[in-house]
């Protein structure tokens, strides 16, 4: 019903979003984040992702299954890329069935407001300013507090 | 639980870069809770005063803890920054 | 920068969420809405869709604009079949690319929730309990108000 | 302006099938409101008296208006009930 990964290979949304198809939903939502080719400090050509191998898949595993606690979910599907991601390449998948959109929409804004907080992942910017880790957001925190 | 435990501490991301490593291998005095072992390791002088933010977490067996839990005897230890994922 | 189609024929959710990524976006969202199986009051065999040709287009097409005004929007891609459709086929797709997460998520929600409201569609049920139109639902309404 | 103005009036769905059929084409004569239009149009006995709901509504030109639009020569005037696509 749940399913996670974490690997550097790039992954197919296609396919990802049909494999949810098969639970008999009648509202499917998908998440993709992509590196961004600039932010308000200039120009990115780069992200390193750095994780936690097994505690940032078992703490993304736990994040769907709260939103199954919280929301009626027919499955979901998180993927995230690790290692280092060109500008434009993918860099998470977020995908939620359900019987009806409401809960769709908001168990999948809830993983990635979550997932932001929560999960070991950490982003290494790389571009016009030379490489540095990426501060939290506030906006972010935020986000995460809200649910 | 008192004497001497085996912990092993892992590092991530920011902090593991400005301390050069992954990770150690460290005999303590227990009991021991998070909040000191992270003191004891910020007291060993240049580069391990940046263990003396206040922002680090910390994760015990892969599971987020608070400063206040108690680290035992084969446990993994693991402090890093704010996570900036997704 | 936003696209609309009123077809009968399938969609490749895939190869939309695809056009989207071409834009630099940082955050993009999908929606598909699918036909279930059952209700609360039995099985459901298909859904015959109506629309109002030329005025459906023009619907979907100022929904997506009223969005891109109310949300920073890269890009936006709606497609709505009509005609018959039998259980587990696909209805709708809404994808919405923007920089960040936050109005991609709103404003693909908006769209589905006003899309309920204001284009005219309009569903007849083919089940168990012989066919019939399918009646305005209030959460429906609800959430068409909210925004 | 008065006078008899041609007008086609297009019904859609439950409507539709009430009805018995997709559209007519009417001379009526103006000024003429929306709400008037859908009045005459229900006292021509049955089946029209389905045009009497309140809960039906109305695009000219497609685009949603309410019932005190006034309806012009060449308009293209549609009645249908709530929506239920998505």
């Amino acid at each position: 019903m749940f399913s996670v990964k974490v690997q550097h290979e790039d992954f197919n949304a296609g396919k990802e979003y049909q494999a949810l198809t098969s639970v008999g939903a009648g509202a499917i939502v998908t998440f993709c984040g992509l590196v961004r080719d600039h932010s308000a400090e200039g120009r990115i050509d780069a992200l390193t992702l750095e994780h936690y191998p097994g505690m940032t898949e078992n703490t993304l595993q736990q994040l769907l299954e709260h939103a199954g606690r919280r929301w009626s979910l027919l499955a979901g599907r998180i993927i995230h890329r690790v290692g280092r991601l060109e500008a434009h390449q993918q860099i998470v998948f977020v995908g939620i069935a359900s019987e009806h959109r409401q809960a769709a929409f908001e168990a999948a804004s809830f993983v990635m407001d979550r997932l932001k907080n929560d999960v070991p992942l950490w982003k290494k910017q790389h571009g016009q300013q030379g490489e540095h880790w990426v501060e939290v957001k506030e906006s972010d925190r935020q986000a995460g507090a809200k649910w | 639980m008192t004497g001497n435990v085996e912990i092993k501490v892992l590092f991530f991301a920011g902090l593991r870069e400005q301390l050069g490593l992954p990770s150690i291998q460290s005999k303590l005095q227990a009991p021991l809770t998070v909040a000191s072992l992270q003191q004891q390791l910020a007291s060993q002088g240049a580069p391990w005063h940046v263990m003396q933010s206040e922002h680090l977490l910390c994760a015990v067996n892969k599971e987020i803890v608070s400063p206040e839990h108690v680290v035992r005897a084969g446990d993994e230890v693991a402090f890093f920054p704010p996570v900036t994922g997704g």
